[in-house]
């Protein structure tokens, strides 16, 4: 596990955090599943989940707040040698990300997304996130969250995503098999986390988690969609493990007509000379 | 005024409601003309519809070289009678208009051609272009030969009926110009044709298309924005030639978000788009000026504000472009006025951007990618553009200090180090810091690659005579007209700046204008915003700042008629 | 119908353009509910369907691409003395829009939202939309779309939508029903429409969504979700008419505090001038 | 150096990690300073996380009002060791630093008190801070009583016994501090206590959001951005008293289109944000200048390019919103310096955008949101703030023209008439168009406005002796340091212009810059981008910029520093 430690670093979260499992939980997988830190690129936005990347030594893309797909698809997409692994909060991946989150799934890039899901805006001190919980009183949700609460699970197998997933960090176990799967799942893998947030979301802590959630049973069959809707628009308990896989599809690099014939990385090509002089040239009629 | 038919060849306008084949007849008279060997240019001017209202092509046909659009019409062909209050303005009393009269009615002063009856005669109406497109040929003394030659390689795919067919149409309407030509009521000044079968006919899309793509472009995500759309347009046409991914985001902040990862990873990307959804990726181009990410931005100028004008041509969104972006990190603007330099500046943005690790706008517009002439073709030589990409060693940071501010890059994946790219400011290797000494020195360190920029970049330069006074300046698209106006007013004692490089500004600028007795800014937009610019890097404030902000652009007869009065002023 | 109808006005659209069957049946379905044209807020983002607004006699607010729904909520909670239709594109909707959709849904404005869904961008000459089919090849999408197509209904019974419906503009009875059904429903009432581009869509014709949809049947309960999910992703032949109601929910301006004990719009009321003193006061230590 | 504690106050600096509970100690002391007759300044520095990490409050105590940070400390209290490091540059010998020996080590020159072990022994550790703030109040000289009261009142919904514990506990520092004054190890210079009970103490988001309030706003719809989040939410507290509409968007976009929505249908609205936040909202923006709607924009700066330091302060995003949003069109921009202008300028916003019906920004930044000091109450006469709207007659058109460009403003269900918005170029019956001599006279309506602000709004004025000859500029919360620290220099030859309206500009800029023999420039950013506008706009160049932007404030000390540099240069 040592080589996906970091030196020397002083982590800006609170102590009892989720993200913490999550960090362990995602290094200890990475060494399990033998990934090189070089061949790895995490990616994510701006919030306390956000941060997990400069905690992880490997390289890493930290871009703007809600951000996080957009880039992570194009570098899959660059460079499919790469494995690209998304961490970031519900906010960033629901709230500010939606519609990245939607087309997304749509494009399917062969991208692990895992969403530290604590049901709340944690780094800008308690916000009411997509996620959060109706009547979940906030300092801006004065009288409680009374929008209808975004469901990632019934969304993404609305728009037939290919992995769907959903974990809570207090089951370490589950989790770090479920962050297997999805990252040897080809194609966009969600993995929803459900996670505490100790400074700011008294509802749903550690131990709420744990008691309104519920383990799929072996006898659930995540490839039948109109099941997984049923499951993922369970609530109280929550169903954990993998709510729907899609039938199989094309990830979004295997569909681009770029690899069609030639499964380089494009940091390997050169300008096509002898093509673009004789496209110049047909310009002369 | 001046302006003769001889030396500013002849300007020809078909016009009429979009869809009504304006664009056929188009594509196959500038063609003929430049393989019959004259000077041909064209410019198109739309409305934001895709039937009806009323859309005009302006065709120039000249001896030499142009560039430029002209105001006079001096053969219009009018495919409906709408057109006629549409171009008002442009039609003086030797205009000689060409229509159908059971199109248009019984307009005085038009040159009768049955049209419509002439091509139901050949057994389709549809012939009615062609017709148009023969008789036109015929008015301009096109060779025939070139004519029917051109027409049967083009429809050659479609049977050789077709062929037959569009051959004798052509021929009807080739014919029928003969009548018109000897009865001496439509007469043109000759225009001398040249041998140049060598040159090109692109548009201002292609060519920034093409010039990306010899920059070694691979990458291009986008959303669909009039008119940023042409550039990603060809680019898929062209995709499999030239190992391009080719997305059409969800929206432009997916747009640049996704062109930074892609050069992340290694690629050199761009984006295509106009003034909206450029505003919309601002938070994006401060990410690149954060990340010290190079990327590539075409954005094709429109009237705005918000939606405006989308089908229009306007030089509005230059201060957006300077200032786009919260916080302060160097950028790179270019300007191209020019197919020519229209490929090279785009070419040149990805070796900039990636050199200096900055965001590149190649800031056009609406009338530039839009208008094509015949031109040189681009040269490719030098062929090297090696992207500068380190492999990187265990040691690597991503943001290493450095006396010129630029850190070598590395990607992930190519050498044995780690590469980061943070969004908050950050270390030498991209992690997160709030130590504000070091704060202090990240901002310095990226600052520090525009006075490296400046030093690099070219200078100016000056267009006229050794006597100039007077020195008139424009930017862009509009430097072409500009520099039409200025040899129609030949005078010694004016001079021109066109600038292309519009950020950082060339540095001699200020020279030049310090010396000048009288100087004119030209620019299309309401608020002189290149004036504004020149001022705030030089201090210097135009006495006159000639503007056009209707959503066309600049004339070459107008252009010379306001000069006139600032010159007399 | 008369007074809907524009003086002398050019419309945009292609002659045969489905657009012209949506206004249509709109003004009639307008006049039959005995809707004041003052008291009616058109709104709409940027597209050919976009335009729709500037072809009826109402108070309109034709804003940004993609950024329809936005005002269209605030006009309603400014006022919810309004009645504020959206008539928008698919692009415009669930591409450059997709976040407004999202979190539009879980707000559940008063709104009824018409998306002219003709699987293309007609305004932009025939990219691809999210709702393009497998394969529909543009000059974009030159070797044909890939992408999963956004399945509007499936998201909107997802997010527990409160009306959802999809119609075809070739059955202009239907249309009217159910525009009609959805601007009396209180809450979000999506009715997303079938509706032929004649110029950029040569594919999903009039005559083909003829061939292609079907009417759910009488016996059809759209208030089962689980039932309604299932329908949502049936496609060729695709149903149409109501596919969900969810179970009654309060409105985004019912739900305002604002609205809890006075249902003034909020131009008619003042500064409270003493309360703000208060506070003031309340600071003096 | 001039500075003594006698001119310029005592500064305590309250220093520890997030979650410590600095806060708690900073809101009891400043109350009891306060309530004591103290002069009271209070700022924070903090670090972008929930726990962890040094964050430090500044404290003056002064006999006259202050609104400015001094560099040195006087009294530092210390809850952590990393702290001393932390704050290194701004202890000097004469610092008086305490803190818990426990806590901190043996750190030599430090005056231990074993606040820990003092409060365990009252039975809590958590009383430490109780007794911390009991030892600077007696440091202080601050009347016990005051102090008890306060703690008895502050503390009574928590029962007696909690009352009682933190009075004994605060005794106890108190009485400490009494062995450590007499002892003479510790000892400040007297300050003068006021009666000002009348007085308030709120901070720079407090305030503005109180001005919004007065100013009529009724809704504010935002998605949270340090430091834009305390407006709103200060606005969320308080909207059951207020009638107000507060809604947290999904992003910025659908914040800043929601608030042009509520415009529309009548209501005035605003938003809050950052820099990043304000980029994804330039393209509203836009549409607010071509919608002509009225729009009131909360832009909180700090340190950018993209994420930059969340929490810190900057003025980098001046250009920004200069130039935000493509086309052209005008806006005003307003950079509040003190609380009184924060809330004059926030409730004074909503009638400018509602008169000139354009988007108007409040230009704040992290310092001046996250700082208060004792001020006099706000002001609420005259009451009136009616908005402009006109009942609507059947032949109601939005967009009419009229001499100064502004068009009466009704709203849908308002009268007999329709009213539209439309962001194409429209006509003035808000109906697209694409009549381009109706845009030349759209753009020309627009921008009219900007010549009936720019007449309306007032000049700037100078402040200084009439012997005048240097001129020092700053805006917004920079004003009140560079005020101070010009009566520090005591010099009759310079005086000060302090820019709240920062576009457009006061129209007498122009003069004052002209007649002065040396202007200097102070600025919290890299580049003066105040001084770029002002050469922009009157084409002065300055001599000197004093520039900060490692993400703190300016200190009265260091300001008076580098103005004796330049003004010996
Ligand atoms: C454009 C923009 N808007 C807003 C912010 C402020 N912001 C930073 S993180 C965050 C939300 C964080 O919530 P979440 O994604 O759930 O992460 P968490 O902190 O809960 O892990 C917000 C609103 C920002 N950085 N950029
Ligand atoms: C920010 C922004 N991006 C892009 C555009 C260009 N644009 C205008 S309409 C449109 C798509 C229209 O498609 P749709 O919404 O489906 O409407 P349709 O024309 O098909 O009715 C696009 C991409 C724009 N106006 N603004
Ligand atoms: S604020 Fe919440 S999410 Fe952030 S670090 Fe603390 S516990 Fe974790
Ligand atoms: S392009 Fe398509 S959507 Fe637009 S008006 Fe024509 S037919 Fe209708
Ligand atoms: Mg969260
Ligand atoms: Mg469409």
């Amino acid at each position: 596990m040592m080589h996906f430690d970091m030196e020397k670093i002083d982590i800006a979260w609170c102590p009892g955090c989720g993200n913490f499992g999550i960090l362990n939980v995602l290094k200890r997988t990475l060494v399990d599943l033998k990934i090189r830190p070089q061949d790895l690129v995490l990616v994510s936005g701006i919030g306390q989940a956000a941060k997990t990347p400069h905690y992880i030594k490997a390289n890493f893309f930290n871009g703007l707040h809600g951000r996080a797909l957009p880039p992570a698809t194009a570098i899959k997409a660059v460079n499919p040698e790469l494995k690209v692994i998304v961490t970031s909060g519900d906010g960033d991946m629901y709230g500010e990300g939606g519609n990245h989150f939607i087309h997304a799934i749509r494009r399917n890039p062969d991208l692990t997304v895992i969403v530290h899901n604590n049901m709340v805006y944690g780094l800008t001190k308690g916000q009411a996130s997509p996620t959060s919980q109706l009547g979940f009183v906030t300092p801006l949700q004065v009288d409680g969250v009374f929008e209808e609460p975004f469901n990632p699970l019934a969304v993404a197998v609305a728009l037939n995503a290919s992995f769907v997933a959903r974990t809570s960090i207090h089951d370490l176990a589950l989790t770090q098999k479920l962050f297997a799967q999805a990252i040897q799942h080809k194609g966009f893998a969600l993995v929803d986390t459900f996670t505490p947030c100790v400074s700011f979301n008294k509802v749903n802590t550690r131990q709420w988690y744990q008691e309104h959630t519920y383990i799929v049973g072996d006898d659930y069959d995540p490839q039948d969609r109109n099941e997984a809707f049923k499951k993922a628009v369970e609530a109280e308990p929550w169903p954990l493990g993998v709510i729907y896989k899609s039938p199989a599809k094309a990830s979004f690099e295997e569909n681009l007509p770029v690899y069609k014939n030639n499964k380089q990385p494009l940091i390997d090509r050169r300008v096509q000379w002898e093509k673009l002089e004789a496209l110049i040239e047909s310009k002369k009629i | 005024m001046t302006h003769s038919p001889e030396a500013l060849g002849i300007s020809i306008v078909l016009a009429g409601e979009a869809g009504q084949g304006i664009q056929t007849i188009e594509q196959l008279l500038t063609k003929i003309l430049k393989l019959d060997g004259y000077h041909v240019y064209a410019t198109k001017e739309y409305m934001s519809r895709v039937r009806g209202g009323t859309n005009s092509i302006s065709i120039r046909v000249a001896s030499k070289p142009v560039q430029a659009p002209l105001q006079r019409i001096d053969l219009l062909v009018a495919l409906d009678e709408k057109v006629l209050s549409h171009l008002q303005y442009r039609i003086t009393e030797e205009t000689i208009i060409v229509g159908d009269p059971e199109v248009l009615g019984a307009v005085p002063g038009i040159l009768p051609v049955p049209l419509r009856q002439m091509a139901s005669e050949l057994g389709n109406e549809m012939y009615a272009n062609t017709i148009a497109l023969g008789l036109i040929s015929g008015l301009l003394a096109v060779d025939a030969q070139v004519m029917e030659k051109y027409l049967s390689s083009r429809f050659a795919d479609k049977g050789d009926d077709v062929v037959a067919n569009n051959i004798k149409a052509a021929g009807l309407g080739y014919d029928r110009s003969w009548t018109l030509r000897e009865s001496g009521e439509v007469r043109f000044s000759e225009i001398r044709k040249h041998e140049h079968s060598n040159e090109i006919m692109v548009n201002g899309s292609e060519a920034i298309a093409m010039g990306a793509i010899a920059g070694g472009c691979q990458c291009i995500t986008s959303y669909p924005m009039t008119p940023g759309t042409g550039v990603i347009t060809f680019m898929a046409q062209h995709q499999h030639d030239f190992n391009l991914v080719v997305e059409q985001a969800e929206d432009e902040i997916a747009a640049i978000n996704m062109a930074l990862g892609a050069w992340y990873a290694g690629a050199r990307a761009m984006v295509t788009t106009s003034g909206g959804g450029f505003a919309l990726m601002t938070e994006g181009v401060s990410l690149a000026g954060m990340l010290e990410m190079p990327v590539v931005i075409h954005l094709a100028q429109r009237p705005g504000p918000a939606t405006g004008l989308p089908t229009r041509t306007e030089q509005g969104d230059l201060e957006l472009a300077l200032y786009a972006g919260h916080g302060e990190f160097p950028r790179i603007i270019l300007a191209p006025e020019s197919l020519q330099s229209a490929f090279a500046v785009s070419r040149q943005a990805f070796d900039l951007a990636d050199r200096y690790q900055v965001p590149v706008i190649i800031l056009s517009d609406q009338y530039l990618v839009d208008t094509y002439y015949n031109t040189a073709a681009f040269a490719l030589d030098p062929r090297e553009t090696l992207p500068s990409i380190v492999e990187t060693t265990e040691e690597y940071q991503r943001y290493q200090f450095t006396p010129d501010g630029i850190s070598p890059r590395g990607i992930p994946g190519r050498g044995l180090g780690l590469v980061g790219a943070d969004s908050d400011e950050h270390d030498e290797a991209a992690h997160i810091t709030e130590d504000l000494d070091l704060r202090v020195k990240m901002v310095d360190k990226r600052l520090r690659k525009l006075g490296r920029i400046k030093e690099e970049l070219p200078a100016a330069g000056l267009e006229g005579h050794k006597d100039w006074r007077t020195i008139i300046i424009s930017w862009g698209s509009v430097n072409p007209i500009v520099r039409e106006a200025v040899a129609e007013l030949n005078r010694n004692d004016v001079a021109q700046i066109a600038i292309q490089q519009v950020y950082p500004l060339p540095a001699d600028l200020h020279q030049y204008l310090k010396k000048a007795d009288r100087t004119i800014i030209v620019e299309s937009n309401a608020t002189s915003q290149m004036g504004n610019l020149i001022l705030r890097e030089t201090g210097h404030t135009f006495q006159h700042a000639i503007l056009k902000y209707n959503g066309l652009p600049f004339t070459v007869e107008e252009l010379v008629e306001n000069l006139r009065q600032c010159l007399l002023a």
